[in-house]
């Protein structure tokens, strides 16, 4: 993916994964509640090193160690939740999420509703493909959650939204599941806005602004479709707006129905596979905000419906890629 | 199956119970047995909804072990349905549970969840989900936050012996060990898991062998004897509030109802019922241990009887007469924020959701 | 609900449940290779007694009591099949399948693409609401498998599709998660077809023909929207389709197509919760397959985005009843 | 970590391996670390996409256990990312390993997954997923048709020290031994769970006491001594053929190598793996036996060693030419039925996609 921005960083620019570690930072300084909990992550500082020289700071007691235990991790940051603290779980790979799946739809989500415990806490890692992760280490498990009530879901595709929206997360008092891109990590980087930057959950961003079409995505994909613009602007004189979602549950309905009404047409783009993926609910949404302002059929640019290979020929054939965002606007711009 | 009472309580022994405390072990007991009978009339009359779950025979396992716990201190524990008594204990009131049972408006969740699933952190007990096995990993964390905070407070969670068969029970007990969380695990053996005995659960002879497999002290009391009950769990409590972490009980007990009211039992050896409830009632037991072994009257226990039954026929008028959930308020709460979710376009009547639908003058001109 | 069939059943008629429960007895008949694991399923019968009689006749070999496992119930039937034995698994109620979700989504539905292991097997259970069971014995979990290429998921409505939809999930070569509508169990009884009754997985069943309007659902509601139909019919004379998905993975595309393109006005009705609901993907589809054919917004009629809850007044609530589908079709209708 | 060694093995009671059996246990455990240092190329070649794994100095822990098996017979077993040697054992082939790292078309998952996560049910082993714990249902199934069918065969399922904290692994040689499956399961202890020790893992002792947790015997053995292994394993093996169930053994070991080829091992106090490379490296330790005990001579080793780097570099050189992978191969396979998962329409050229866009007459009519 060329995508992300290029160029060697500056001294003031950070990339996605220190934006990541300094929310944490901030956040464990300013509340002495919050700490950190998962596999690996103390004096390791994780497997990709995001919560590097955290538990040197501020010592094993806030940031631990656990057993290889998914549905554990979990089910004990709800308990100390319950008792007021602010955990924050780390999943070695997000794939792993799908061990603590009974925990978090059964106990976490529904504890505020059916017991008023509430449940503040967040659950992290690393996740997405386009890295030669194989079927195991390169899921984008959010559509598994997105019909689950009392849980909410962002996935950040900037540095800056990486950082806000993790202060977010942790001062929000419900359970917040935060998707990284991994393929973001170290890949792109930007100079993050000063001081207690917070991004609030629910609100889109627009990335791009366009009258032609609008692309709705979120995470990696954000870049491939920003890449797919230019591209379209360039060769076809087309505007292309990209809509940003970052957090998918609750989804910006305001902004969704805003970038159709303008454009008229109108191409969901995710990672994860199609099929009941996240793009359905986008799709139905926009049918309920706003049919009549659409001259195009809504279209899907999506991963394939496999589970996703390991072998680089195969994840690129699989994965949608910034051509095919092209291909698939073009269609939808003069359809 | 056999009771073996490895631990028989000896009144030589007896963790200085006072007199009062000893009538209070009965009068909780009692609350939860009669209560139970109460539902009973209550769930044939229709008037309780959903199923019914009885803990019959395992009053004491119940009272017993959350006896041990210190309100005062902010204990914690986390039942399960056998474990209305526990509930009693630590402040649970029958007027709660039987709003709880009937669906009412003004119920401990407004109508939201069944029977005994129920909870309140400024008593002492949270509120269990039906997926067997999920409190431990929480209780863990519950407890961890008072090991963080440097609070001399201690936990109690209960499994069945069909929960041990549960990876959360063993990714739960596991993390609190390794962590040293105050944290006391009760294996409620009561023979059965719904209709599964424990020899179709464990090729193990006893669940506190598996005590060992966490590095934790494992013990196992007769929870058919409330002191003996009290006994142990006080231990493992004095323990885990020292911060020598956690540790494993196993209660032997025996459910002679069904899994739920609706179960016929048909899978249960001939007699075996009978002969636990000739020769095994938890109440008997102590009865019989009160006024033989501590000089309690008749007139003593009447009295705590009539008290019962008291509070449970108030408690029962005042739950008749509670309202029924008002719908609306089924969309409230389920975040902090938004407190509210919306109400389906079709329920608010017609007209906003077409308002919605009037796309201006541009009619497709969307190349400008 | 009283959209089911009243009436007393004749000799010759089976309710849903029974027709579940010949359909085991047929297979275990059929092929010695099929065997049932879970909890409470051998001498009991199971929760429901689906499965009542079925060790007597077969053995404790080939009817097996578990421990309260649902991971290792999954896990095992998987490697058993593997083996190139059948087996079915019960879920004593559905909402434990959450317990087994890892298992499914990462070994089980993978297992044929990564491994060349065939993986036939079959998950079963009760499921779904309108029974005051609470938020965790109501529960409809197949939106959360919908986006598991691998998978393959089946939910019917009626007696007959009970039976021939189980006897194709037990020979189909992957694994199919079989949902059984609880309310339905004893509420719906028809005269089953003679002899060895079949119905292929991935085709819908037209339950109603009409020209103005289609609705497009699956399981309970199924009933909901024929009583709403004739309601509608009687009241407002419009003529209401109503399609039965029966099959949600993989989705009848061509019926879905083909009802939409005669009515030209769609309703998508399911029980589960409106947001990430597969209510959402199907919306997607009728964009990709029909868009030109639609004369008004495709609306969803679903539950209320909370776990459902326990008391009556509650659940109606929470719940979409005949009378919400009447409402929004007549706002489709006359869009 | 310290190593005990409560069963070195005993030539008086060896289990009557032949000296050609006693050699070809040498030649799987060279092929494995020779294998392995050719990988390691490879890997700073760029050649292996994606991580690499490495299982220097558990080498016996992996040939030993497997050696115990009989393939003749049908036996299955489940390898982790360290049993590289497990696999040659049960017949899968450098060729095999070179063209899965390397993400070859003609490897056994055609590109699809990684390192040696492939299996083949016609030698006797399965392939595993990430997912650490989830082998041990699997293998538990697997098993349980071995009863149900009546066949003489054995399952053997490998976990690490970290993989026993999951769910999975409780649930699975739970319902193994409640079944009596024919099922042996090892845990390998090599001293580590990515960077966590084991004393972060789990409070007890010895992994061997989680064994009578569940009913079944455990045992520990020196996971460096290949015949000590292999008698352990053998013995298990046995047992569980004679339809005597599962056995857990614990295998002490430990990895010399980060826990992939990325890890700086950083955590490892220092001289740790020094003092377990020189004083307890598996092949040092193998080669002394022979020597000494059995009266191999270095000619005969370093025969085998010649054979075994002529079949890496062969299968090098075969690997290398090995074609990339069919991107569209992609798409086939998911199911049975249909065994081949269509391209999404922007791939396939626009044509399609608009035809399907264009509606008949019939303009809005839809009221006739
Ligand atoms: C994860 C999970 N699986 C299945 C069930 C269904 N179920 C409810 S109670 C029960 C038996 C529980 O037995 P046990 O743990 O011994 O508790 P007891 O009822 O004997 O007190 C089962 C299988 C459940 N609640 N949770
Ligand atoms: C359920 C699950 N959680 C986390 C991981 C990430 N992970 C991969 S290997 C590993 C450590 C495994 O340690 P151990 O089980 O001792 O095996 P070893 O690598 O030592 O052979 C972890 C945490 C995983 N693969 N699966
Ligand atoms: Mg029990
Ligand atoms: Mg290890």
């Amino acid at each position: 993916m060329s995508g992300p921005r290029a160029g060697a960083p500056t001294m003031a620019e950070s990339t996605y994964l220190e934006a990541i570690r300094q929310g944490l930072f901030e956040e464990m300084e300013r509340d002495p509640e919050v700490f950190c909990l998962g596999e690996d992550i103390g004096g390791y500082g994780g497997a990709f090193k995001v919560t590097e020289g955290l538990q040197a700071r501020f010592g094993k007691r806030r940031v631990i160690d656990t057993p290889l235990s998914e549905a554990a991790i979990v089910g004990a940051a709800a308990g100390a939740a319950h008792m007021g603290m602010r955990p924050v779980c780390e999943m070695q790979f997000i794939d792993f999420i799908s061990c603590a799946y009974d925990m978090l739809t059964n106990y976490v989500a529904t504890a505020r509703y059916r017991a008023f415990l509430p449940c503040p806490m967040v659950v992290r890692g690393p996740s997405g493909g386009y890295v030669r992760g194989g079927p195991f280490h390169s899921q984008n498990p959010e559509a598994a959650f997105l019909h689950t009530p009392g849980l909410k879901i962002v996935y950040p595709a900037t540095a800056s939204d990486a950082k806000g929206l993790l202060k977010s997360a942790i001062r929000d008092d419900d359970c917040v599941l935060f998707f990284e891109h991994k393929y973001l990590y170290r890949r792109i980087k930007e100079q993050l806005p000063e001081g207690d930057y917070v991004v609030p959950i629910g609100k889109a961003r627009l990335a791009r602004e366009g009258r032609d079409l609008s692309i709705i995505t979120y995470a990696a994909t954000v870049w491939k479709a920003l890449e797919a613009a230019e591209q379209l602007e360039r060769e076809d004189g087309l505007s292309v707006e990209v809509l940003d979602l970052r957090s998918l549950l609750p989804l910006d309905d305001e902004a969704i129905a805003d970038t159709v009404r303008r454009t008229n047409r109108v191409l969901i783009v995710h990672e994860d596979t199609v099929t009941g993926g996240v793009a359905g609910e986008i799709a139905a949404r926009i049918n309920d905000l706003a049919f009549e302002w659409l001259d195009a059929p809504i279209k899907r640019v999506a991963a394939h419906d496999v589970p996703l290979p390991y072998a680089p020929q195969l994840e690129d054939f699989v994965l949608p890629q910034t051509g095919d965002i092209v291909r698939a606007a073009r269609w939808v711009a003069r359809y | 199956m056999a009771v073996t009472s490895p631990l028989a309580s000896d009144p030589a022994t007896l963790p200085g119970l006072t007199r009062d405390q000893l009538l209070e072990l009965y009068y909780y007991m009692r609350l939860t047995r009669s209560l139970e009978e109460r539902l009973v009339n209550l769930y044939r009359q229709t008037k309780v909804v959903g199923g019914l779950f009885r803990s019959l025979g395992q009053e004491a396992d119940a009272v017993g072990s959350a006896y041990a716990l210190d309100r005062s201190k902010g204990d914690v524990l986390s039942p399960l349905i056998r474990n209305l008594g526990s509930m009693l204990v630590q402040g649970a009131t029958p007027l709660e549970i039987l709003r709880q049972y009937m669906a009412k408006g003004d119920s401990p969740t407004r109508g939201r969840e069944l029977n005994i699933h129920f909870g309140d952190t400024a008593r002492g007990f949270i509120g269990q989900i039906s997926h067997l096995g999920d409190m431990v990993p929480v209780m863990a964390g519950v407890t961890l936050s008072f090991k963080l905070r440097g609070q001399s407070r201690v936990g109690l969670v209960y499994v069945g012996d069909g929960a041990t068969s549960t990876g959360a029970f063993h990714e739960g007990i596991n993390f609190a060990a390794v962590q040293r969380c105050p944290l006391v695990v009760i294996i409620e053996n009561n023979g059965y898991a719904y209709s599964t005995p424990t020899t179709k659960q464990t090729a193990c002879t006893s669940f506190r062998d598996k005590a060992i497999g966490y590095g934790i002290p494992g013990v196992r009391a007769d929870g058919n004897d409330v002191l003996a009950t009290y006994q142990v769990t006080k231990e493992a409590v004095d323990r885990a509030r020292g911060g020598d972490g956690v540790t494993l009980i196993e209660l032997m007990t025996y459910r002679r109802k069904g899994h739920a009211e609706h179960d016929n039992q048909s899978y249960v050896p001939p007699g075996e019922i009978e002969r636990w409830a000739r020769e095994n009632d938890p109440l008997d037991r102590y009865l019989k241990e009160l006024t033989s072994r501590h000089g309690v009257s008749t007139d003593e226990l009447q009295r705590v009887d009539g008290r019962v039954t008291a509070e449970i026929d108030q408690a029962t008028d005042e739950a008749e007469t509670s309202p029924a959930p008002e719908p609306r308020d089924a969309l409230r709460g389920v975040y902090a924020d938004p407190s509210q979710t919306s109400v389906l376009w079709y329920r608010e009547g017609l007209r906003s959701a077409v308002e919605t639908h009037e796309r201006p003058a541009s009619w497709g001109t969307h190349d400008g």
